[in-house]
């Protein structure tokens, strides 16, 4: 775990020197599982920044939320720099105008899984390396982290910032590309009926709040597609055609957009997986065209980067 | 009489078929093809084309223009960028690839279309009717999803 | 009436109702419990120390429901359902009382929900209370509880190998005729039992006076602060046992009208054809939500709007606590100006 | 209000009677429906009282809430004016006489016309909200009603004078001795024979009396928001003014949730209210 009072500092030097006028981070929250995105305006309120492994959200989804102009301070690990570099490649935000405190990332823990191993009742959560202690009232339990990583954070590949201003903490080792490959082709390898029967199943289960497209950074449309109304696009209700014209569009709308961060599937309410839907558009968009979102601040994603030397690319 | 294959078929009006051709298409299109003309293939949204699959449609042909014709110099590319990406995904979660086909065409290419459709009406004959992602169909009865 | 059932009789019992009626009743869905059809092999789930996660309010009014048919010629004609009797078992006190409450919006004279009408009469409702409560609920502040009572036909108190079945109606005496009458020894133990449940949950927030405050903070600052990290989803209303707001939507190609649960928290909520939009951002809107539950409902009902569920605490995405945001709203000052 | 057995939310069937543009620039259309079934006819004009409005219906596109613009002595037809703004009123623009539509309503409190026996009446409107204050004027000035009231006083403001509406009867009440009407256009235009100006400015110059007296406003919300100050500077008390609201609206009949201010919804509860009520509510428009 990074060093808190680092992060702290760094805040509060950010504010008072008046480098930035917000420093978008978290706050603990009401119960130690639900740490709370947070806005520090001024250098005495940072005292309240926290960060941990249960800090499940996407900051930089916030980004395009502030008012434009306004110069901001973040604390980012690798997902979050990678979603702030792909805004900025797509004029959201001037890079200029942020300042990123970089945290390397142990990945996002699930507190889903945690009450379901230890209970409702979890007093405190302290993170150790590779273990987790945590206080409930029947007492202590030590449970392995790695177990309680969400999937999304288990095929992390670049879990360090690339691009922060400045870097607290040792630099983690890269994740191993393969995870998210393999994790496509076991998909890609069932058969067409039972890929579909999974499809099926998760879509059918959404109630349509829209949770994960609030959570995604890259979801900042003013309108989205299914709120426009002339033509309509897609069925409006919580029926097969509608649910599942929504996880298809929502998660095309990101290709060689997302960045893997998995706040979508963090923030629904009704459990349903769709991060295997970007991860295979990820790994198409590595594969065809060599590119991954969000690595640097300039290059274009494949679908905004047409050229006539696509010729040789298909079949005529 | 098994019911024939039900294709949508995305024409981009800049792509110059041969005059008899284009007027089969225009006039003389079976019953089981559904003709939708944009301005260009680049003006296909993923969406029309998710629309017809939900809808039905055993088979999207999608007709442009050849490389380096585009009257938008790209948009022909662009389409293919996006609906062969967009294909892709919709074979991951069940849709076969097999159903969805671009056709690139040239004033030159007489009758080439008429073959084009016969031979991809063939293939999904042989594959069936599609039933995974056809989900536009009439609600049952209460339409409850509590 | 109060009798004894075994535990080990339960799954007959229920099993039995299935001839005159259709049954629900929480049953394991991926990692949480929903409320789904009885069928021979269901599995009712009593060990989650929660609610389920979507609210019952769902089985009387659906997520997705046709209203209007559209017919030749430009016509309309209600849309059919057929809606079997119901019993729907091991509803928690707080959703029953939710239920009740969303009554008074939807039954009002000729402005009656037909719908919403016919799945109430046709339904019986069979309460389990909670004999350990939640840790993010707060039906006791709000002036519920643990064993509340409302709109139940039946409610049935744990105690360990048996439950205590206590009857408030004809339809839920007849759901456990045949039953053992209990002892009156037994139902003070009964009880003892829901007294302990509620004096376990902890004050979250003082009620008292905080619809002035809020009415009368409605264009405090208070507002920006507690929703700029809101994300603008619907989770807390979509799975809020008391939201009701729902959209009407013509759906051309399937000729009908529907109606889909909506949200307060959605940007084309109350956005008008103008382009002008009472609610603009997330600050009004989430004004909007709080407001409804613990102001307005006041008004309308003289009941608070919210029974203390919890489900939007634990599911929200950003962990924002109506708890706390009651609480920090408690703390306001009263705004001297509007008194002059 | 709804009859026959159908829902709530089952529009009654009409047809399109007569349909016209309102304005020169064709943003306005007017829409006269018929009533399919005499049974329907009858329970509506039961409930109708000038102030309603009805949700029009248009399958495939939705609903659209419209100011009734007619009196119910004017026959067996209501009128309605639409502006062309959203999917559904562009619908309503391409209907034409003999179409099938689909009606609610009527819908709403409508104006305390039992309250305002007695007194001065100042209706003030502006642009295409003044179509409710029409139906209210058309029902005053009925012979059958117009001893109930007193003074009767029209202020009517529109951008240009091709947006006005009603034109015909407009122009016939100017030579009505019975009624004082003010017109005003925002602009100046040649051969234009009354005010100019906005609608608040012109209140003020035509100051007419608070006593015994009540006020409508309704126009666009612009409008309202200056002309309450005007009519507080000429000693109109809050309870006196009146004005009709406008939201979004689905279901118009207080189940949707959307319309509501404060406790109160605009479709049910509204979309009439006094400045003393409005006051008394959170100012959430």
């Amino acid at each position: 775990m990074p060093d808190l009072n680092a992060i702290r500092t760094e805040a509060k030097r950010l504010l008072a020197e008046g480098v930035v006028d917000v420093v978008v981070a978290f706050k603990a929250g009401e119960t130690p599982l639900h740490p709370q995105p947070a806005f520090f305006r001024s250098a005495d309120e940072v005292d309240q920044l926290v960060y941990d492994g249960l800090c499940q959200n996407n900051l930089a989804t916030f980004l395009t939320r502030v008012p434009k102009q306004s110069k901001v301070g973040m604390v980012v690990r690798g997902c979050e720099n990678r979603s702030v570099n792909a805004l900025v490649v797509e004029k959201q935000k001037n890079r200029a105008d942020l300042f990123l405190i970089g945290v390397p990332c142990e990945g996002i823990l699930d507190w889903q899984k945690i009450v379901g191993e230890v209970g409702e009742t979890v007093k405190s959560v302290k993170e150790n390396g590779q273990n987790l202690m945590i206080e409930t009232k029947a007492g202590y339990q030590l449970l392995e982290r790695h177990d309680f990583l969400h999937e999304s954070c288990k095929r992390c590949i670049h879990p360090n910032p690339m691009s922060a201003d400045i870097l607290i903490g040792e630099a983690l080792q890269e994740g191993d590309p393969n995870l998210a490959r393999t994790a496509v082709e076991t998909f890609e390898d069932q058969t067409i009926e039972d890929r579909y029967a999974w499809f099926q199943k998760e879509a059918e289960r959404c109630i349509r709040c829209y949770a994960c497209r609030q959570a995604c950074p890259m979801c900042y449309c003013e309108e989205c597609f299914v709120d426009h109304i002339e033509p309509r696009w897609s069925e409006s209700g919580a029926t097969p055609a509608g649910m599942q014209g929504w996880h298809i569009v929502r998660a095309f709308h990101q290709t060689g957009r997302c960045t893997s961060c998995g706040a979508c599937e963090r923030a629904c309410p009704m459990d349903i997986k769709m991060t295997y839907l970007t991860e295979k558009l990820n790994h198409d968009m590595r594969e065809k065209y060599n590119f991954e979102p969000g690595l640097d601040a300039q290059t274009q994603p494949p679908f905004a980067a047409v050229t006539l030397d696509d010729k040789n690319r298909f079949s005529v | 009489m098994p019911e024939k294959p039900k294709i949508a078929l995305f024409q981009c009006r800049w792509c110059l078929y041969a005059p008899a051709d284009q007027e089969w298409v225009d006039t003389q299109l079976p019953e089981n093809i559904h003709l939708t003309k944009t301005p260009c293939t680049g003006r296909i949204n993923p969406l029309y084309v998710l629309n017809a699959v939900q809808g039905g449609a055993d088979g999207v042909m999608i007709s442009g223009c050849l490389p380096e014709q585009c009257h938008f110099k790209t948009g022909n590319m662009a389409a293919r960028r996006q609906l062969e990406e967009f294909n892709d995904f919709l074979d991951y979660i069940g849709y076969d690839k097999q159903r969805v086909r671009f056709v690139w065409l040239d004033l030159q290419d007489r009758g080439i279309i008429q073959k084009q459709l016969a031979a991809f009406e063939q293939e999904l004959d042989d594959l069936g009717p599609a039933s995974n992602l056809v989900t536009r169909v009439k609600v049952a009865e209460g339409g409850q999803n509590a | 009436m109060n009798l004894i059932l075994e535990k080990q009789a339960l799954q007959d019992l229920l099993q039995s109702w299935r001839q005159n009626y259709d049954v629900y009743l929480p049953q394991k869905l991926e990692r949480f419990s929903h409320f789904m059809p009885l069928t021979e092999t269901s599995v009712l789930v009593t060990d989650e120390p929660h609610n389920t996660r979507i609210p019952p309010k769902s089985l009387f009014l659906p997520m997705t429901e046709a209203l209007v048919k559209f017919t030749r010629y430009g016509g309309y004609e209600d849309a059919r359902h057929e809606i079997q009797p119901r019993i729907v078992f091991g509803i928690r006190p707080c959703d029953a009382q939710a239920v009740q409450l969303l009554d008074t919006s939807f039954i009002q004279d000729e402005y009656t929900d037909p719908l919403w009408l016919e799945r109430r009469e046709k339904t019986i409702t069979i309460g389990l209370g909670c004999h350990e409560p939640c840790l993010n609920g707060f039906c006791t502040t709000v002036g519920y509880g643990p064993f509340n009572k409302a709109d139940l036909d039946a409610i049935l108190t744990d105690m360990g190998d048996v439950y205590l079945v206590e009857t408030f109606s004809q339809a839920g005496d007849a759901c456990f005729q045949g039953l053992p009458v209990a002892a009156e020894e037994t139902y003070q133990e009964a009880l003892a039992v829901q007294h302990s449940a509620h004096d376990q949950m902890p004050v979250a927030f003082e009620t008292e006076n905080l619809k002035e405050k809020l009415e009368q903070n409605f264009k405090n600052n208070y507002w920006d602060e507690v929703s700029q990290s809101c994300l603008g989803c619907g989770v807390c209303t979509f799975l809020c046992p008391t939201c009701f707001c729902f959209d009407i939507v013509d759906e051309t190609q399937r000729r009908e009208r529907v109606r889909n649960w909506d949200s307060c928290m959605f940007r084309t909520y109350s956005l008008e054809a103008s382009g002008h939009n009472p609610r603009p951002s997330r600050v009004e809107r989430t004004r909007q939500r709080i407001s409804h539950k613990f102001v307005y409902w006041l008004d309308q009902v003289n009941q608070i709007g919210c029974t203390g569920c919890g489900r939007c605490v634990r599911y929200c995405p950003v962990g924002l606590d109506i708890r706390s945001m009651l609480r920090q709203a408690h703390s306001l000052p009263f705004e001297v100006s509007h008194a002059i | 209000m709804q009859s026959n057995g159908r829902s709530l939310y089952t529009p009654i069937p009409m047809h399109v009677l007569r349909a016209y543009y309102e304005s020169t620039d064709r943003s306005l259309k007017t829409l006269e429906l018929s009533f399919d079934h005499a049974e329907n006819s009858h329970a509506f004009f039961e409930a109708f009282n000038p102030g309603q409005f009805c949700l029009l219906s248009v399958a495939g596109k939705g609903e659209s809430a419209l100011g009734v613009a007619s009196a119910a002595w004017e026959g067996d037809f209501v009128r309605f004016t639409a502006q062309n703004v959203g999917s559904v009123t562009s619908a309503l623009h391409k209907l034409k006489a003999g179409d099938a539509i689909g009606m609610r309503g009527p819908m709403g409190n409508g104006f305390p016309l039992e309250d305002w026996k007695g007194k001065n009446l100042v209706i003030i409107g502006g642009g295409c909200a003044f179509s409710t204050l029409y139906a209210l004027t058309k029902h005053v000035h009925h012979e059958d009603h117009r001893d109930d009231y007193g003074k009767l006083i029209l202020v009517y403001g529109t951008r240009t004078s091709g947006l006005c509406m009603y034109k015909h009867d407009i122009a016939a009440w100017h030579e009505n001795e019975d009624m004082e009407i003010h017109q005003a256009i925002d602009v100046p235009e040649e051969n234009w024979q009354h005010h100019v100006g906005y609608v608040p400015d012109v209140v003020r110059q035509v100051a007419p009396s608070p006593d015994n007296a009540v006020a409508v406003v309704c126009g666009p919300p612009i409008m309202t928001k200056f002309t309450l100050p005007a009519l507080d500077e000429l000693g109109f008390a809050p309870e006196a003014i009146f004005t009709s609201l406008e939201k979004r609206m689905k279901c118009g009949v207080g189940k949707c949730g959307r319309c509501n201010l404060g406790p109160q919804y605009i479709c049910k509860d509204g979309p009439v209210f006094s400045l003393a009520e409005l006051n008394a509510l959170p100012a959430d428009l």
